[in-house]
This record gives C-alpha cells, structure tokens and sequence, in this order.
C-alpha cells in the first residue's frame, strides 16, 4: 500500500466514520474500501493516536465492535452542558447488580437472576429491557423452554466496551479467602472454637461462654436483652 | 419516620445478610450466628414495622437462619434426625455459597458503574449524512403494502405473553408475623398455657412454624407471654400474660403494655 | 486570549459540534464557552482551516446559520456507497411495527410508541424521522409538552395512500394479494368473517386456505374486529 493510498484510505475511513450512525465495523468499512479488516483497524489506530497527539476534541474509538467518532472524555463538562437531556439516566445498584449478572451469565434466565439476587427481579429487567441494555436472544430448550437473555450492543455502548469479552474477569470480583472465612463463620451453627475451649476449660468466668449459656436456656432472652 | 432516616433499604435477604456478616468490625472469633439471627430477625421487624411488605424472600432465608440457630442451642443432640441434621448442613452451604455468589456479583457491579461513569463522560457522534445524500437512501418502505402496515400495528398491538414468573425460590405463602401475633391473641387467652410444640403440632410449613416462633418472641417482649423452659432442651412453655381477654389489644395499642 | 485558553476552547467547541445532530450557532456556541459569538466563529474557521490543510476527510461547515462537521465533499463516492450498501435496505419488523403505531395512533410521542412496544425506540424512531417517513407534528399541550410525531406525505407517497384515512381500517380486512403472499411466507393474518366465509366455500386443496383455518380456534382472531 502506497503513502497516497493510505492517506486516501484514512480519509475515507475520517468521512464514512463520520456519517455513520453507529459504531461501523473494520469489516463493513473493509467492503466498502476494498481493505482488509485487518488494515482498516490498523489505519483507525493510527488516526485515533494522531487526534490524540494533536489535542483533538474527539476521538475515534473502538465501541460495540465498530470505529465511532466521540467527544474526547476531558471535554465532558461542556458536552453535558450541551447535552441537557443527560441521555443516560443513572442506573439503580439493582440494576447494576442485575446486568452484572445477565452479562456474566448469559444466557439466563429471569428465574435464575431472581435466585442469584434472592429477590424477585420482574421490574428491574423489564426496566433494563426497556432501556434496550438486555434482550431476549433465545429460548432454554429444556422443559420449561424460558426466556433466556443476554446483554446488547446498546449495553456494550454504555460502558464503553468493544465486546464482552473486554468485561474484566468474574474471577477478579470473588470474595477473598478472608471474607469467605468470615461469611462461613457468621453461618456455622456450632460453637466456636473459642466457645469449645472455653467450655472445656470449665472457665465460667468467660462471657462469651456465659453468653451462650444464656441462649441455651431461653431463645427469647438474647433477643431481649439486644433491645 | 425516623427509621427511614437512618439505617439502609436492603435488597433483599442475602443483602441483608452480607451486610450484617459482613459491616461488623469485630474480632473473626467474635462473630456469632445468633447475633446475626438476632440482627437479621430485627431487621425483619423494622421492616414490618414500616409498613412494607415484607417478601416471603426474606422470611424463607429467616426460617434457616432461626433453624441454624435452634440447631446450635442443641448439643450434640442424639435424638436429631441424620437425615434432617444432613439437610439443614446442606441448606446451611446453600446459604453461603449463595452469599459468596450475590457478593461477587455485587463487586462485578460496582466495576460495571466504574466503566459506565467512564463512558458517559464521552457522547457518540449520530449526526448522520447530510442531506446531500438524503436522495440515495434506499426507500425501506419498497415492497411495503398498507396491508402490511395494518398487520405490523396488530401484531405490535396484541397482548405480549405475560412473562411466567418462575415461583420455586419463592414460597407459596406469604406468612406475616403481624398476622400470627393477631391469631395468638386471639388463641392463647383461651388456652391459658401451652408448649411451643403443641401451638405449632397442625402447621406443615417450615415457615410458618418460624412465624410463629417470631410472633412468640415478640408477645414475649412486649411483656404478654412468659416463656419458661422446665428442661434445659425441653419443650418451651408459652403461658399468657395478657390481663384483658375481651379487649384483646390491637396491635397499634401493644406498645402501651409494655414495661 | 491566552494561546492556552484558546486550544481549551477550540477542543471544547470540537467536542460540542461533534456530538450535535443539527448545524449549532455561534451564539450558543458562545454561551457554552463564555465566549463571544466573534471568537467563536473565528476559532471555528481556524479549525476547518486545519483540517483541511491537514487533509482530513471531514470538514468544519458553516451551514444554515450554524457550524457543523460534515464528510468533505471529495469523499462523496465513498459517502455514497455507504450510504447505498452499507444500510440494511429493508425495514425491521420492528421498524415497521414502530411506523404502523405511528401511523394508526398518530399524533403520538416517543414515549407512547415505547410503551406499546415494551421497548426503548429511540434509534428506530430517529432512523424513520431521518428517512423522512414520520416528523414531529407538535407538541403534547399538557405539563410534559412531550414531541407529537406523525406521518408524513413521503410516506402516503411510498404505499400510493392519499390520505392517512386510506390506510385499510383495522375492523374490516380485505383479502389481498399480499395476504395470499404472507401466508405462504408463514406470517399469519387474523382473518375476517368474510374471509372465513370465503374459505367455507372454498378449496380444500389449497394450504394457503388451510392454515387459515387453524387460525380461527385463534382467540387473537378476533382481535383485529375489536380496535
């Protein structure tokens, strides 16, 4: 590929970018071109360094799988006084909670966010389903056949992502060995180690032991004196 | 409303939970399940108490709790059940590895916020073409007959199938301590004295039998029943307090009795 | 104007004309930067000055009163494929449900069409408004003052209508060719009295007529009478 050529590329790749609607992918801007995705993705990059280089007020960025043109983010004071209708409200920790768990397992289904969540989750994926971030992408082909879902390029666009792969690993968020430790403990209904020794030991004067004893011979007591 | 004020709206029961385990700065050793029970049974009632409707959800997780609990004020009890010791143990690492899971997920959300809050700081240009090129847009509507636009509104207006909710995790009743203080007020007048045991020997459900434990404690604070337990282990008695049989209190007049 | 304040203010007025949809005024420009409308055409020149000795294929425009970016003009014949290839030449089903609401319901707001359909229809409704098919009619006199959409003669034009009243009524359908056509494809309208009438009399042979009968233990059969 010839200098003259690349440059007639870029400003090709510059021109399309710009009037398209959507992230465009490398592939279709490689039809249109006649250029490889390959090349297409390589000459976006080298634009997108040179606006960068250049302090441009926007950039040209990878998002939901396609090149896209976007206020640059140290320009977001003035595009939010721009943009008055605040485009994307807020969302709820309920609803973060929720896609968190469509984009990590999908497809699944309502009823298996609800028992992830413990909580019925109707509204809230109906909400984001309206909001256009999951969708209906199949049925579960067992007996149930139910609803299975997924999330969207609309999602993808929201947070910035090129592909859902570009989410950070579930593993990173896994509660450490010390939290699991802590959790496990607040559930074990024996006594603790601590209470076992003490009471081995037949120290009385031990509170927390004096404390179980308590609740042995009366269920009612601990709550009471708690109030 | 004080209570609004000041302390969170959870989630819901797991949510609960992870806090209550989770927000004590105490000693690792120091965690014991049946301050959390008494936690997660406080909250439950503060939440009756604002009124909301409190979802079965947090009264089924309540039930393995109260389980868990009875569970440790029994030594090593010789005349339990293996089969049922075997599955509260199981229902127990139900519990936790759901709490583990809700927890993670919890974090991934809190990432997910991070990188929205990033993108939002930049907007996406859908200016389009301008209108030199309005001519060449292909027409969609090639093809299209006014039929077909009066089956498309049809089919946009007919009812959607109602999404069928999946009920398993949710238990078919919905059981209110409200409710089972209102029927021991009515009940235990007349009975006088009776064991635990025998108040709750005709319900079936797990659940129900945790509700009236709940409503139990709950006459016993406000003073209308005492609670004695001949036997350490043995059946609890339930005698009434209550000095009025005919003016059976109503529960916004309960406060008044106590002390 | 320091040289500092005036790379600020040419990155922020970048960022602003990027992300606007319609050409946006100097004047408003000016509010945004707390800068005079001059400045602001002055800095605006200067950029498009930039970009076109940098060679880029878009162009900073004065147009209609206002700055705009735009594909530059030598760039038309990639433009134009774009435009051609690179959009789905065919109305979504959805597209199309989202047109006929309009279309029946008219005049009706964003919000209303999102209602019917259970799902956000900003992009659907934005790609109809831009192909000229719908166009804001005015404004909901109530509190909220929503945007009325509408359709427009372009789009009488394309089904050969006269008038909006043309459009077949939605109690009384008459078989037409297109029927015929959509039952082979699968589609299943819900048929008319006359229609069943139609099939009574008529050839068994015919599959069309047949899954037609299978329609009518339908109850959504009726429907279509009800509206």
């Amino acid at each position: 590929m010839t200098g003259g050529m690349r440059d007639e590329a870029r400003r090709a790749i510059e021109a399309i970018v710009l009037v398209s609607e959507q992230p465009i992918e490398a592939n279709l801007l490689g039809q249109l071109l006649e250029l490889s995705p390959a090349v297409v993705d390589e000459l976006c990059r080298e634009l997108a360094a040179e606006y960068e280089a250049d302090g441009r007020g926007f950039q040209l960025a990878r998002v939901a799988g396609g090149w896209r043109f976007q206020s640059h983010p140290d320009q977001a004071p003035y595009v939010e006084r721009f943009v008055l209708d605040g485009q994307s409200a807020k969302l709820s920790a309920a609803a973060l909670e929720t896609l968190a768990i469509v984009a990590y397992k999908q497809p699944i289904s309502r009823a298996q966010v609800a028992a992830i969540r413990g909580v019925s989750v109707d509204g809230v994926m109906r909400t984001l389903q309206q909001r256009g971030y999951i969708a209906e992408i199949g049925r579960d082909p067992g007996p149930g056949q139910a609803v299975m879902f997924g999330t969207t390029r609309a999602f993808l666009e929201r947070l910035g992502l090129d592909a859902i792969d570009d989410l950070p690993a579930l593993g990173d968020f896994v509660p450490s060995a010390d939290v699991v430790e802590q959790l496990e403990r607040g559930l074990r209904p024996e006594p603790t180690v601590a209470e076992r020794l003490a009471n081995g030991d037949g120290d009385h004067a031990d509170p927390a032991a004096g404390r179980g004893d308590g609740d042995h011979a009366d269920p009612g007591a601990g709550r009471g004196d708690g109030e | 409303m004080p209570y609004a004020v000041q302390t969170p709206v959870f989630e819901g029961p797991f949510d609960l939970l992870l806090h209550l385990i989770l927000s004590e700065q105490v000693d690792l050793y120091e965690i014991s399940l049946s301050r959390i029970v008494d936690g997660y049974l406080a909250e439950l009632e503060r939440m009756e108490h604002l009124d909301l409707d409190v979802a079965s959800e947090f009264l089924l997780i309540a039930a393995t709790l109260v389980e868990l609990k009875s569970r440790r004020l029994l030594p090593q009890s010789d005349d339990m059940d293996l089969d049922e010791e075997l599955a509260l143990w199981e229902e127990r690492d139900l519990l936790l590895h759901r709490l583990v899971e809700c927890k993670t997920f919890k974090e991934a959300a809190i990432a997910l916020a991070a990188l929205a809050g990033d993108a939002s700081r930049t907007v996406g240009r859908t200016g389009g073409v301008d209108e030199r090129y309005a001519g060449l847009m292909p027409d969609l509507l090639a093809g299209v007959s006014p039929v077909d636009v009066r089956q498309a509104y049809l089919r946009a207006m007919a009812p959607k199938p109602r999404p069928r909710v999946d009920l398993d995790h949710v238990a078919p009743i919905r059981a209110s301590v409200t409710d089972a203080i209102a029927e021991l007020v009515d009940e235990l007048p007349r009975v006088g004295r009776i064991t635990f045991r025998a108040l709750t020997g005709d319900l079936v459900e797990r659940l129900a039998v945790v509700v009236r434990f709940l409503a139990i404690l709950e006459l016993f604070k406000l003073g209308m029943v005492d609670l004695d337990q001949p036997r350490t282990f043995g059946d609890i008695e339930i005698v009434w307090r209550g000095r009025n049989r005919d003016g059976a209190p109503g529960l916004d007049e309960v406060d008044v009795y106590d002390g």
